[in-house]
């Protein structure tokens, strides 16, 4: 492999990576603060990849801004979306025990796969990039990388510093990184916890729903999307340490760089390569890479 | 609780059996009616229900009755909707399905009971292979012969270094040995074998690999939402115009609306095109228009010819589904007059059929000629 | 009559009426309970760790799966394996599996042992699922169907629906009795402690670890035990047999049984097997029964929804209360 | 005779930048009940943690009987001999006072591969189980269910636990807790009674009881020991009573 092709697969790896990260850093959030382990969390990026493909007739004459017009009102809806969602299942739940957030996540997914079969059909459908973003840049004589490919890795990247700085700097950011460690801490400071957990949930639902819209134009949307994405979200959750968001973007750029390493060197084995990662970590470190502490 | 487990098991178990006693014949429809596959499930049916409706409800004499169940595309399941079907429902014929796995499973259960199967889709070279059998029959394709037509047109449009690209499974290697087959004979060199597990869609890393490879041409094998990607992806690392993507024609159908400008131009391999000059396609499009309100697909056209092909199997045995030897030699005898053109099944009861060169042109695989005539599976492992 | 007297009425009756059931089910029947039997076995498994364990495995389908490849892979091209061998071969396989995902995942608590399993039965999945070992997607063939027999006189012929039936029966009691006798041991009641409160049971001596590892295993061979009988009921498999939706249907049906005893595992399988053909019957649900998924999908959020205190009462709960243990270790008295 | 039962040395527990424990180093001596008294958030749980395994030190070392233990498992002291109980009541509420005394006990003969022979037919267990019961005078309840048991009763049952596992150093988190006047003197008396063959630490809030019962005291302030000795040098230390008696004194 020459230099070249070294480094425009880095990039390879990095822009599946980040947006991994896009969707597990939502599902660590709900792990980590809210304690509820959320298996229909894969539903709320299909939903995401669908309402791109739904929406964006919608504002097809708004041009170019069409397109940020779609993910603008994607995510007012899954926030919107999320809010209503939390308050009819899951607020009651934080009482349960896993074993029944398991279940009632789990009926969840069958209840969204088949909503989705009634209201879009089964069918494959195709999104598409808007026309400023659906360049290539040519690298060398052969390759090209396309445009819009840096623009998710560009918007992930800002994503992932927002996140960070929400994190960081706020009181919510505060709040969640005690939650985190202490679930039980947070209502002794004096905050609403239900409404805390709101807005965090629709939040998290919001990041995987954001994710499958700017997926949807280099994935398509089609049925059971979602599942697929989960399960690697739960690894990434798992290495980088449940509730971290830190944790998860440096899993999620670790999964995204062996990901796209192994298909290249180990074709054969380049399904497992991620879980022998997990194993791996787990037995260095139960806790994943950051644990919250 | 324990009563209404026992009300639940008599109305599992007996309900069914109401419909019992005449001598009408049973159809099994295993086919995929919820998940990724639903729409081709669908297609089936209807194509099987058209040629029904042709013969006015009557297939040698037997007034037909369906017993429609969904596969769900779900091998684990598969043994049992099987045996359902089999066992339950006393059904005369099996037909289905989509998935290949499924239609593994539904072998098995064919053999091993005796009852008539008709495969409308599923490619798995095994079970017109080492398992095939008297009363198993095919009116779709082998994962095979697609492959092994396309590996010819590369050949003889120049190609000598190839790399191909496919999901890794059995459908995608099956495909990729034809094509090799093929290819390698006709002097060729497929230099790389690419694949990615199924049924994941992140291709960049592999579109890397071919850039830097750089063959003459690209042999591929996905299908569904896979296939659509791959086709934009493809076109989006710049490869499209440099690199002639070559793949069976899975790639494009039923999936070119998704697809778009993308697709443009791509060259395929089927048993079925656009714009084919066979009198009873014409017919077929029509009736089937009028009465769907759609337009046929590869799927319908298979659904049709397995009706077909019973029709014919029991015409010859006088309506009795236990003649098994009958039906099976007047399967093998008949020249079927398909949509896809007239084609006769084989030996080992996959079809032998025209393998088409199909170019996308805007929303249709157009034909552009003939790949490889009267294309046999070779059936390798079948002892009848 | 005491209530041992009485369930122990119970269980005979139940083997009975399961016994004495071929006269009158049915080729199809026969098989359907076959299944239902098999499942049950399956879900006799899970129970020992979710109910009994307070470890609440998501990938039981790897042990399930794995030991059902080993059957058909270790099964020679030319004819029959025996029993006696190939029996004990699957277990080994799903046996060391279970060892080796157990002794990593027990590391971990709660929300993560979740989805540890979980991913470590994706990655069994993934390795039968890319690899031409067992025929990848396709799934293989089990060409012969093993022989029982004691000395080269055969016993049974498990290939027949009959015999086949009776095979699963006699290893469902087996199984059933087993568990039954582990949970009244030293054993058994360690386990107990150790779901309902780990912390207590180490201050008191126990290294929990092995314990729980030692269920994980146990769990794993009888998981692998119905495994074994389904390759051979089906005479087929598939990775799907590892998927995730087997783990979660396996789940289902020990909470639709009643976690805490063996009796809800058996009562689980067979009641969501039902339920399930309920929800695709036509003749109920006409076109609508294509959806059956919702249906299902509804019935258990309402499950969950309507039971405020849990299907498995508090017993699980508590279990997982010591899991935050470290937390409460901080906020206690820092 | 050397009656030394376990000793901490400079133990120091940090969570985070928050100091729990700061260089405590506490011995206990077989024959003596050791009292530790001091305000809420002082570092007494923590200790306790500590010396029982539960929880690591971040530094400082812990030997029972002359043997280092600092790495050894909170199961493998307690195997050797350290036995607790805890502030709030760990009983297993379905067992009855019988089980529950049988599943300790069981820590010492473990053997669980004898999955043929039903637990309630060990003799070894039921034998220290029915002594233990009766010991904390619970031998009527042996077949209650520990969860019908008054809020004393749950209390002596954790006691009788923690006997059954044989130690020789007991480490009590605030067994009074909770407790009316005259379940309290029930529960000193057992104390008192099992001053004889065991080292005892007593984590406690009520101090006429501890001033009672303790051959020895010590105070921890902010997760360090301000004073330490008997209970009449202690109640005199000025430290103390400027930072934790208060006046009352």
């Amino acid at each position: 492999m020459d230099l070249a092709t070294f480094l425009v697969q880095c990039l390879n790896a990095l822009q599946y990576g980040l947006l991994l990260f896009l969707v597990a850093s939502g599902l660590t959030l709900i792990f980590g603060v809210m304690g509820v382990i959320n298996l229909a969390h894969g539903s709320f990026y299909m939903l995401g990849a669908y309402m791109a493909y739904a929406l964006a007739p919608a504002f097809a004459n708004l041009g170019g801004l069409g397109f940020f017009a779609t993910l603008a009102a994607g995510v007012v809806l899954a926030v919107v979306f999320g809010y209503l969602l939390e308050w009819a299942f899951f607020s009651f739940l934080y009482e349960r025990d896993h074993l029944q957030q398991v279940l009632m996540t789990y009926g969840l997914i069958l209840v969204f796969e088949e909503l989705r079969s009634l209201a879009m059909g089964d069918d494959v459908h195709g999104v598409a990039a808007p026309a400023w973003l659906s360049g290539s840049i040519p690298l060398g004589t052969l390759m090209a990388y396309p445009v819009y490919r840096l623009f998710i890795s560009g918007v992930c990247v800002l994503l992932a510093l927002g996140l960070y700085a929400v994190i960081s700097r706020t009181r919510l950011g505060m709040m969640i990184r005690a939650g985190a460690s202490n679930r039980e801490m947070v209502s002794s400071l004096g905050v609403d916890v239900r409404q805390l957990f709101r807005v965090m949930f629709a939040a998290g639902v919001a990041l995987a729903a954001l994710a499958g819209m700017l997926a949807a134009p280099v994935s398509s949307v089609y049925p059971g999307m979602g599942n697929q994405v989960l399960i690697i979200c739960f690894v990434v959750v798992v290495i980088g340490g449940i509730g971290s968001i830190r944790g998860a973007l440096a899993a999620a750029l670790l999964v995204g760089a062996v990901d796209t390493f192994g298909k290249v060197f180990f074709p054969q084995a380049a399904g497992v390569l991620v879980y022998v990662l997990m194993a791996l970590v787990l037995l260095w470190r139960p806790g994943g890479l950051f644990k919250a502490t | 609780m324990k009563r209404s487990i026992i009300a639940l098991a008599f109305a599992v178990l007996l309900f069914p059996l109401q419909s019992m006693g005449q001598a009408k014949l049973k159809v099994g429809l295993m086919l995929p009616y919820s998940g990724t596959y639903a729409a081709l499930g669908d297609a089936i049916e209807k194509g099987f229900r058209l040629y029904l409706a042709e013969q006015g409800g009557r297939i040698a004499g037997r007034e037909v009755e369906f017993v429609k169940l969904d596969d769900e595309s779900d091998p684990a399941k598969a043994t049992d909707n099987a045996n359902k079907l089999v066992k339950r429902d006393n059904v005369d014929v099996l037909v289905g399905t989509v998935h290949s796995g499924v239609a593994m499973a539904m072998a098995k259960v064919a053999k091993d009971n005796g009852t008539l199967l008709i495969i409308p889709n599923a490619g798995a070279v095994a079970v017109t292979g080492p398992m095939c059998a008297e009363n198993i029959f095919r009116s779709s394709f082998s994962n095979w012969q697609p492959g092994y037509a396309m590996g010819e047109v590369a050949a003889k449009r120049g190609a000598k270094k190839v790399v191909t690209i496919t999901w890794k499974y059995a459908a995608g290697d099956e495909s990729v040995g034809g094509f090799k087959e093929s290819f390698e004979k006709a002097g060729g060199q497929v230099v790389k074998e690419l694949s990615l597990p199924f049924p994941n869609v992140e291709f960049q890393p592999l579109l890397t690999e071919i850039a830097a490879i750089k063959p003459d041409a690209v042999y591929t094998f996905f299908a569904g939402g896979g296939a659509v990607k791959f086709v934009k992806d493809y076109a989006a690392a710049g490869l499209k115009d440099k690199i002639p993507l070559y793949g069976a024609g899975f790639i494009t159908d039923g999936t070119l609306e998704a697809q778009g400008a993308d697709a443009q131009g791509l060259l395929t391999t089927l048993h079925y095109g656009d714009g084919l000059d066979v009198p009873k396609d014409k017919t077929f499009r029509a009736a089937y228009a009028k009465a769907y309100g759609a337009q046929p697909d590869v799927y319908a056209v298979q659904g049709y010819d397995a009706a077909q092909m019973l029709a014919i199997g029991l015409n010859a045995a006088g309506g009795d589904v236990s003649k098994k030897a009958e039906i099976a030699k007047a399967i093998v005898a008949a020249k079927i007059d398909s949509p896809r053109g007239t084609f006769t099944i084989g030996a080992n009861h996959n079809p032998v059929q025209d393998m088409y060169l199909r170019q996308v042109v805007g929303k249709d695989n157009k034909v552009i000629g003939v790949a490889t005539p009267a294309l046999a599976d070779p059936g390798r492992g079948c002892k009848m | 009559m005491s209530a041992r007297a009485i369930r122990i009425a119970v269980f005979v009756a139940a083997a009975l009426a399961l016994a004495l059931f071929p006269l009158v089910g049915g080729k199809f029947g026969v098989d359907f309970v076959t299944k239902m039997m098999v499942f049950a076995i399956f879900a006799l498994s899970l129970e020992l760790l979710v109910g009994q364990a307070g470890l609440v495995c998501f990938g039981q389908a790897a042990f399930f799966g794995i030991a059902a490849y080993a059957t058909v892979l270790a099964t020679p091209r030319t004819g029959a394996a025996s029993v006696w061998w190939l029996l004990p071969a699957a277990l080994g396989a799903s046996g060391l599996f279970a060892l080796f995902m157990g002794a990593l995942s027990i590391r971990t608590r709660g929300v993560y042992f979740i989805m540890v399993t979980l991913a470590f039965s994706q990655m069994a999945y993934y390795v039968a699922h890319d690899t031409p070992l067992g025929g990848g997607t396709d799934g293989i063939y089990l060409d012969y169907t093993p022989a029982l027999g004691i000395a080269g006189t055969p016993l049974l012929d498990l290939g027949k629906p009959w015999p086949f039936y009776y095979f699963v029966l006699a290893m469902l009691v087996a199984v059933f009795v087993f568990l039954g006798a582990i949970l009244r041991s030293r054993f058994g009641h360690a386990l107990a402690g150790i779901r309902v409160n780990e912390q207590r049971m180490r201050a008191a001596g126990f290294s929990t670890y092995p314990y729980k590892l030692a269920a994980f295993v146990l769990s794993g061979l009888v998981a692998g035990l119905a495994g074994f009988l389904f390759a051979v009921k089906d005479g087929f498999v598939n990775p799907e047999l590892m998927g995730w939706n087997v783990s979660g249907t396996v789940l289902m049906m020990i909470i639709l049984g009643g976690i805490g005893h063996l009796r809800g595992a058996v009562i689980g399988a067979f009641a969501f097997s039902l339920l399930e053909e309920f929800f695709k019957l036509d003749s109920v649900f006409g076109d609508f029964a294509k959806h059956w998924h919702l249906g299902v999908g509804l019935a258990i959020i309402a499950c969950v929804a309507a039971m405020p205190h849990g299907i498995a009462g508090g017993r699980l709960r508590r279990a997982t209360a010591s899991n935050t243990e470290d937390a409460e270790v901080h906020r206690g008295k820092p | 005779m050397n009656s030394l039962a376990l000793r901490g040395e400079r133990l120091t527990r940090k969570w985070g930048g928050v100091v729990a424990l700061d260089g405590v180093s506490i011995a206990l001596h077989r024959g003596e009940i050791h009292a530790l008294i001091g305000t809420n958030g002082a570092g007494k749980s923590t200790l306790v943690n500590v010396l029982s395994g539960e929880i690591e030190a971040s530094s400082g070392s812990v030997e029972l009987g002359g043997v280092d233990v600092t790495r050894w498992t909170q199961p493998r002291r307690a195997r050797a001999g350290l036995g607790r109980s805890y502030q709030r009541s760990t009983i297993f509420p379905q067992f009855t006072v019988r089980e529950n005394c049988r599943l300790a006990a069981q820590a010492r003969f473990q053997r669980p591969w004898r999955w043929w022979s039903p637990a309630s037919a060990d003799e070894p267990t039921h034998r220290v189980s029915r002594d233990v019961a009766r010991r904390v005078g619970l031998g009527e309840a042996l077949d209650r269910e520990a969860g019908s048991l008054s809020h004393g009763e749950k209390r002596q049952l954790e006691i009788a636990m923690c006997l059954a596992t044989d130690p020789q150093v007991l480490l009590l988190d605030e067994p009074l807790a909770g407790m009316g006047a005259e379940e309290s003197e029930r529960m000193l008396a057992l104390l008192a009674g099992l001053r004889e063959g065991h080292a005892i630490l007593l984590v406690e809030h009520d101090m006429d009881a501890v001033f009672r019962i303790a051959d020895r005291i010590t105070v921890l302030v902010d997760g360090a020991v301000i004073a330490s000795g008997t209970p009449r040098a202690v109640r005199d230390n000025p430290g103390v009573q400027t930072a934790y008696l208060g006046g009352a004194a």
